[in-house]
């Protein structure tokens, strides 16, 4: 491939790996951000991943062209309604945030593969017929350079992730409920004192995780994999942690982890097709991601801090 | 005579220990009410109560001669109560701004409108006085300021009723005499004040009436101009307290302490101490005055091994120990209150017996071939408990958090005092702490210097260094620029000092090391 | 399956004389894989289905691996319940089936894909090459654009075998085609497949071999896309293992399926259970299947793939059963 | 009610709760319970086979858990075990094949091997931590990855291309015909040995040793750690280090007792993940880490017993999920606890 070639496939496979992703981590950035430890991603993927494919199998007949659609918005839900699990452990229980979070992992996937085990009699479920197509937008995608990399072979689940990542954005920042939020995770203590229903905010937050870990599940099964099995979503909670954290707990921070993630990943395939580089031992393209996120987060990210409250639960009166 | 607040025969438990006892407090509109009482007393406890955060066993509360529950923050809220907390209830990465309007943001179309916001804060802090910038970060900014902020949260709420717990803990001489005059304007704003302190000298000059509480229980009220400052403090402990610490007059021998030209630069790498000298003799107490932010912290931690000298040296004993790792400082003599005892100077998930060895377990007898015997450490930590009477729960073992202040302070001291120190480097030993607190901890200074040691005292508290001093360094600006002897200055002349003026009156400048 | 315990032990006993019964243990695939493991379980759902058994002790069954650690414990427990044959899927079995099997001497044991040197082994081989050679004619013969690709999973021998053999029956219709392999270094990362896929596509490979387990999802995926945005689009995929039709279903009209190199465990599984219930249990043999005896084939193309190249491709399948073309197991660098 | 006997009881209400929301499952989707229970105890208890497995089974969970709970008491979070077992089984295996050594030294070795290759592996986000204050999660999960791939690769390059390494020389085996023929061939091996002794080794340096004492104050609080003469990296580290080590030791129980080789591998093994539940079910101390371990593998081993009678071995992953989510909300059973002794006071 030429450069341009190179560039040209990169880019837009890069934000295209990312829409789970990036959705997924903006679900922790809430979780987090609210004082919540969120590390049952994971599981809150494989609950959207499952039900996403589920619905879409179902209803295919029904919704027709809709149907991902429809089935992303479902499997959020259900994947909220999961996480609530999670907050009413951490928030209500005082529980190990952690551990809920691990309990929430080992249950997503035990329930998700139960129950396709019980509706199909298989281990896992056939391939969706419709799926999100992909498509160019017009005059856009005439632009030299910049045409072919952002606005040919555009996923509508892409611009999704972007969207979702500019409110998030928006909400965190510039709106009374963002403020409340960061506040309670920060010093639930202090946001207690000023009126902020630290519970409340709380409970709010992780099931906005569980909604967007769901539909970041519901974007990969349909638009990646196809069918879910118990192989679907393999690690993708942990890369989105990673991405939270690489991005600094800031949606766009996370936002650009992902695409960053994205990118190396894509590097490392476009990397199959250089000459020379082609000619280096598999291995090393096959690492080339995960060494150049250590990298990165080495050379220039460094220190990252959690938001501080983070962890803990909140009880009212204890300093 | 009117109330605006009335709470009475309040009673808190927590578990079976009652923190309040039927304790009553009336506060007329208008006035400056102080609350007195020992560290653990249950003032926090009560003012709690009032602010919603707890909820009363027994009792009632009156707002404006109305009985009223006040069942959350947001009742208090409502009902024109604000509190300034002993510990600051500020979102440290946000700006000041936003920690006001946090709970109650004005907004234009669903978005936080913080330009408006800010400017109701600047007009509202140009009203009372109180110099704020609406747009700077938390953590950026002087604790006079936080606290600053702290009250225009109350105010912005339009509360009425201001409960500041004790306001003037951290803040500087010059920072608590802004405070003061805060509160004066406040009171003529139409306001009413209860306020938490330590410092009597604070209560004789703010407050109208004093209310008393004693292990829990109201001893009483009185009026302040009708009492004095020992009357206040026998009511308060139970006995007569001395406020002049007693000692002898000092007996210095040789110089064992000296630094030379000390340089050392912050965290942003901006020079803090600027070339300073300094030296102290063995039997005397040289105090550190001066304004926060001089270099004072710099200076301790570049002493103390925690922040590197960019140039100059420090010698203890004969012995340069410029720059040497913070334990072989400690190894060769030094002892050291940090300034900040939760952050240095305590592992507060530690149990108190281990925080007693922070200093110790590594070496015999506690440490042997690597391994620690845990007896030695109960040993010591028992002995050292007693010695300094470290009040706790459960003994050695109670976490170190669960201890007030005043005895994590006496835990911190007994450790640095048994280790025989030769020199003894105490930073604000006692902030926070009750008159009976200080007067121990004042004691201990004093005995270390008549066995012999070395002791350098660092506050900000005028009073405390002329009274436990031998001799006053005044810092300013990274360098000694005066040494003076107490009994020979007056607050006065030492403001003026701390503030970089030269004693130009003086003939014959007092330099270091020329005595 | 759960009927009263009672009963059906003793029913055990009785027809334990007329039954042989057969079981499986999968590895970490699982039942459905698509691939080897479901290939298997459909042998051995027909030997039952001919055999007139029933599921469940004394007749067929399977076990399935949740990790590699459990693959002993599944053979074991099929053992105690009195298997007659009990087949180990996938290379990683290997040691197991030796281990049990050394340990269990009067159980017959098979292994698909791996060698082990026992009695009561029997060893199931495939000539993926040979059936991969085919697909490397029908992709050579297909394209376009010269340009063909290949994905494989985690570099390993079986795989090799896969790749080795495409790239033959590719030179074999046109030297000068270059077959672009990559080895995404997975079986489970459907997003490598997929990426993969869209490099290859987009280079102007218009013909994707995978063998690459459910990382190959994502480069069915990738394929229906492209035929979804463009329906002129010319991108075909080829399958591996089953018959990988349906996952290349588009819409009602269009697929993306060009055929798919099938491993007929199947019918490997239903030989060697055959001739075991027929006391010809081929223990210590080493079995490989190909093109000869029908263990290696191409899936049905559903008329992707002309009559003439059908014609072709049925030609070199003579040759190399009749062994005039020898198939390499490893790609020569 | 007496703080220890809650202490054991949490647990064990948790395990019952677990197990009862379990057998709800089993009734609403149409198995039997009692079945499905009496398969899952036959396929812990059942004989010396199963017990021998279940055995074999809880070992390197034992190790990973140690290697989780380890990081926890020292303030770090390590995901990464994962990776570092993955490094210690093929160090282990390699040791284990490519020498000929008397028993005496090369079991030793072959295990120490492991402990070092685990203690690399951990060392990398140990220093970028101390270093550069790079988060340890992100870095660990990382390593995972790297790991994955790095073991393929080398095992590949060691056999020309195969997919597995040969077999261990009997002098490096925890395998031994006496365990075999005792527990009928369940795989058991003295591994298990190995895990206690860890145990008591991680409750030794952290309770007993002076560096313990560091590890514990530094994780709990670096600015006093420093200020009491600590070196705060070096701790950080060392943490990291012998959490790594542990892990390595996970993997020699793999490559020296359960399998006697190293396979490529298509995705991680589990058992690196399992471990952080087993060190939160065990709250992080040795002993609860050793029962944590106990309890989980148990669970995990006599599942697979499951399917012999019908029932999909999910069921078993469904109830090990929510006992470790019961135990953390140990907090609302302690308050339910406290309220029932009260009453019973009361009357
Ligand atoms: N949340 C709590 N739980 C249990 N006991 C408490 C709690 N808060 C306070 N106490 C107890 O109540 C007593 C009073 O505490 P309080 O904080 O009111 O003291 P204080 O008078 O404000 O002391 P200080 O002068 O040191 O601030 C303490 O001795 C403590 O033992
Ligand atoms: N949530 C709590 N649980 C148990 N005890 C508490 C709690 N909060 C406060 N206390 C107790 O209150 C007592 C005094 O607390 P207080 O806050 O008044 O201390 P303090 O002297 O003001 O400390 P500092 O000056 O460091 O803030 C301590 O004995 C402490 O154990
Ligand atoms: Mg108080
Ligand atoms: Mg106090």
């Amino acid at each position: 491939m030429s450069f341009l070639e190179v560039l040209y496939f990169i880019v837009p496979t890069a934000i295209f790996y990312a829409a789970p992703l990036i959705l997924t981590a903006i679900g922790g950035v809430f979780s987090e951000r609210s004082g919540v430890v969120n590390i049952g991603l994971e599981g809150l993927m494989v609950m959207g991943a499952f039900v996403g494919i589920v619905f879409n199998l179902t209803y295919v007949d029904t919704f027709g062209a809709w149907t991902p659609w429809i089935s992303l918005l479902v499997a959020g839900l259900a994947a909220g309604i999961f996480s609530i699990l999670h907050a009413v452990a951490s928030i209500s229980f005082r529980a190990d945030q952690t551990v809920s979070g691990v309990a929430i992992n080992l249950l997503g996937i035990a329930i998700a593969l139960f129950s396709v085990k019980m509706l199909y009699d298989k281990g896992q479920t056939d391939m969706i017929k419709v799926r999100f197509p992909r498509f160019n937008i017009p005059f856009l995608e005439d632009i030299p350079l910049i045409g072919p990399m952002f606005f040919k072979d555009v996923y509508g689940t892409s611009i999704l992730a972007i969207a979702i990542a500019i409110m998030a954005w928006f909400i965190i920042y510039k709106t009374p409920f963002g403020l409340r939020l960061r506040a309670v995770g920060e010093h639930p203590t202090a946001a207690d004192t000023m009126g902020v229903n630290v519970t409340k905010m709380r409970y709010i937050a992780v099931i906005i995780s569980g909604v967007l870990g769901g539909i970041g599940g519901a974007i990969y099964s349909q638009t990646i994999s196809g069918d879910f099995g118990h192989a679907t979503i393999n690690g993708q909670g942990f890369m989105a942690i990673a991405a939270m954290i690489f991005g600094k707990w800031h949606p766009l921070g996370a936002l650009g982890a992902a695409i960053f993630f994205g990118f190396a990943q894509s590097l490392s395939i476009a990397g199959s097709s250089i000459p020379y580089i082609k000619e280096i031992p598999s291995v090393y393209l096959h690492i080339l991601p995960y060494v150049l996120t250590i990298f990165a987060l080495a050379g220039f990210i460094g220190k990252a801090n959690a938001p501080k409250a983070s962890g803990q639960p909140y009880i009212k009166g204890k300093r | 005579m009117e109330y605006v607040i009335e709470m009475l025969d309040i009673r808190k438990q927590f578990g079976n220990f009652v923190a309040n006892d039927n304790i009553t407090l009336q506060l007329r509109k208008g006035e400056v009410h102080a609350l007195l009482g020992e560290n653990g007393a249950g003032k926090s406890t009560l003012m709690n109560v009032l602010f919603g955060l707890y909820q009363p066993e027994a009792g009632e509360i009156r707002v404006n001669g109305k009985k009223v529950k006040i069942s959350d923050p947001n009742v208090a809220n409502d009902l024109g109560i604000g509190m300034v907390h002993q510990h600051f209830m500020l979102v440290e990465n946000f700006t000041v701004t936003e920690n006001i309007i946090l709970g109650s943001e004005p907004t234009k179309m669903g978005i936080v409108n913080i330009k408006d916001a800010a400017k109701k804060v600047q007009v509202l802090s140009e009203k009372y006085g109180l110099n704020v910038d609406p747009y700077a970060k938390i953590e950026d900014i002087s604790v006079g300021m936080q606290q600053r902020a702290e009250i225009l949260k109350t105010l912005y709420r339009g509360a009425d009723i201001l409960i500041f717990d004790e306001p003037t803990a951290s803040l500087t001489p010059q920072e608590i005499t802004e405070l003061m005059q805060i509160m004066k304007r406040l009171i003529a704003e139409g306001k009413s004040i209860i306020i938490i302190t330590h410092k009597l000298k604070e209560i004789m000059e703010v407050s109208d009436r004093v209310t008393i509480i004693r292990k829990g229980q109201g001893i009483g009220t009185v009026t302040t101009a009708e009492t004095n400052p020992s009357q206040l403090a026998e009511l308060m402990v139970g006995r007569q307290v001395e406020f002049k610490t007693e000692k002898t007059e000092a007996n210095p021998k040789e110089v064992i302490f000296q630094i030379d030209n000390l340089v050392v630069t912050d965290y942003r790498n901006i020079e803090k101490v600027k070339g300073l000298n300094l030296s102290i003799r063995s039997g005397e107490i040289v105090g550190i005055a001066g304004i926060d932010g001089n270099g004072q912290s710099e200076l301790i931690e570049a002493i103390t091994g925690l922040r590197k000298v960019k140039s100059g040296t420090v010698k203890l004993n004969g012995q340069d120990i410029t720059s040497l790792k913070p334990r072989e400082i400690t190894e060769s003599g030094v002892g050291h209150i940090p300034q900040d005892r939760h952050k240095h100077g305590l592992v507060l998930d530690f149990p108190i017996g281990h925080n007693i060895a922070l200093q110790t377990y590594y070496k015999a007898p506690i440490s042997k071939g690597g391994v620690i015997d845990y007896s030695k450490i109960s040993e010591l930590a028992q002995k050292i408990i007693k010695e300094y009477d470290v009040r706790s729960g459960h003994g050695e073992s109670t976490p170190a958090r669960a201890l007030s202040g005043g005895n994590q302070q006496k835990a911190i001291i007994g450790r640095e005092v048994d280790r025989n120190p030769d020199l003894l480097i105490a930073a604000l030993p006692t902030r926070g702490l009750d008159v009976g607190a200080i007067e121990f901890i004042h004691q201990r200074l004093i005995e270390q210097r008549d066995k012999g040691k070395a002791v350098l005292l660092i506050s900000f508290e005028l009073d405390e260094v002329m009274n436990v001093s031998d001799r006053i360094a005044v810092i300013y600006d990274g360098q000694i620029i005066d040494t003076v002897k107490p009994n020979e200055t007056t607050e006065q002349e030492l403001g003026l000092l701390m503030a970089g003026q030269d004693r130009q009156s003086n003939n014959g400048q007092v330099k270091e090391g020329d005595e | 399956a759960c009927g009263s315990k009672d009963d059906s032990s003793k029913g055990d006993k009785e027809s334990k004389e007329k039954n042989f019964s057969i079981a499986m243990v999968t590895d970490l695939g699982g039942i459905d894989d698509k691939s080897f493991n479901q290939s298997a379980w459909e042998g051995i759902q027909k030997f039952g289905k001919d055999n007139a058994l029933e599921k469940g002790n004394g007749g067929y069954e399977y076990l399935a691996s949740k990790s590699s650690s459990d693959y002993n414990v599944n053979l074991n427990s099929l053992v105690r319940r009195d298997f007659n044959l009990i087949f180990g899927v996938g290379y990683l079995m290997e040691d197991s089936i030796k281990e049990v099997a050394s340990q269990k001497p009067k159980t017959n044991f098979s292994i698909i894909d791996g060698k082990v040197d026992a009695p009561n082994v029997a060893s199931i081989l495939f000539k993926e090459q040979e059936g991969a050679f085919l697909a490397g004619v029908a992709a050579a013969s297909v394209t376009k654009s010269n340009k063909i690709g290949f994905v494989g999973g985690i570099d390993i021998p079986v795989i090799n075998r896969f790749h080795a053999g495409f790239v033959e029956g590719v030179k074999a219709v046109n030297p000068d085609i270059k077959v672009d392999a990559v080895y995404t270094g997975a079986f489970d990362k459907a997003e490598l497949g997929k990426t993969t896929a869209n490099r290859m596509y987009t280079s102007g490979v218009d013909v994707i071999f995978h063998a690459a387990g459910a990382t190959g999802n994502g480069v069915f995926t990738e394929a229906k896309e492209r035929k979804t945005k463009d329906a002129n689009a010319n991108v075909w995929v080829i399958g591996v293992d089953a018959d990988q039709y349906k996952e290349g279903q588009v819409n009602d009209k269009t697929n993306v399926t060009l055929t798919s190199v099938m491993k007929r465990v199947d019918i490997a599984v239903q030989d060697v259970a055959k001739k075991a219930k027929e006391d010809k249990f081929p223990g210590g043999e080493i079995l490989t299947y190909g093109l000869s005896d029908n263990g290696m084939a191409l899936a049905d193309s559903h008329g992707a793939i002309t009559d003439d190249v059908m014609k072709k491709i049925d030609d070199y399948a003579k040759q190399i059963a009749d062994g005039k073309i020898k198939v390499p197991e490893k790609v020569e660098k | 009610m007496p703080k220890k006997l809650t202490t054991i009881l949490v647990p064990v209400i948790s395990v019952i709760l677990g197990l009862l929301v379990g057998a709800i499952v089993m009734l609403v989707s149409g198995y039997d319970p009692v079945e499905g229970y009496l398969a899952l105890w036959e396929g812990i208890f059942g004989d010396v086979y199963t017990l021998g497995g279940t055995v074999r089974q809880i070992t390197p969970y034992v190790l990973a858990g140690l290697a989780v709970a380890f990081a926890f008491r020292t303030g770090l979070f390590n995901i990464g075990v994962e990776g570092q077992l993955i490094m210690g089984w093929l160090a282990a295996a390699y040791v284990g094949y490519a020498f000929d050594l008397p028993a005496i030294i090369h079991l030793p070795l072959a295990i120490l091997a492991a402990a070092v290759a685990g203690a690399l592996w951990a060392f990398i986000p140990g220093l970028l931590k101390a270093k550069l204050q790079v988060h340890e999660v992100i870095v660990t999960i990382m390593m995972n990855y790297i790991a994955l791939h790095v073991s393929n690769a080398i095992i590949k390059s060691l056999t020309d291309g195969g997919e597995k390494t040969p077999a261990i020389h009997e002098s490096a085996s925890l395998r031994s015909a006496f365990l075999d023929n005792l527990t009928e061939y369940s795989r058991m091996h003295y591994g298990f040995v190995i895990a206690l002794i860890m145990v008591v080794i991680m409750w030794f340096i952290l309770e007993r040793t002076k560096r313990g004492f560091e590890l514990k104050a530094v994780g709990f609080n670096q600015n006093a750690s420093e200020y009491a003469g600590m070196n705060v990296n070096k701790n950080i580290i060392l943490a990291m280090v012998i959490s790594g080590a542990f892990a390595g030791l996970a993997g020699a129980m793999e490559a020296l007792g359960t399998f006697g080789n190293v396979s490529v591998i298509g995705g991680f093994t589990g058992i690196g993940f399992d471990g952080i539940a087993v060190a939160l079910l065990g709250a992080n101390a040795p002993l609860g880490v050793l029962l944590g371990a106990t309890l989980f593998g148990s669970l995990k081993f006599g599942a697979l017993n499951m399917p012999n009678v019908g029932i999909p071995v999910e069921i078993v992953s469904i109830i090990i999920a929510l006992v470790i989510f019961f135990v953390a909300s140990g907090y609302i059973i302690r308050v339910f606890l406290e309220r029932m002794s009260k009453k019973k006071e009361a009357k």
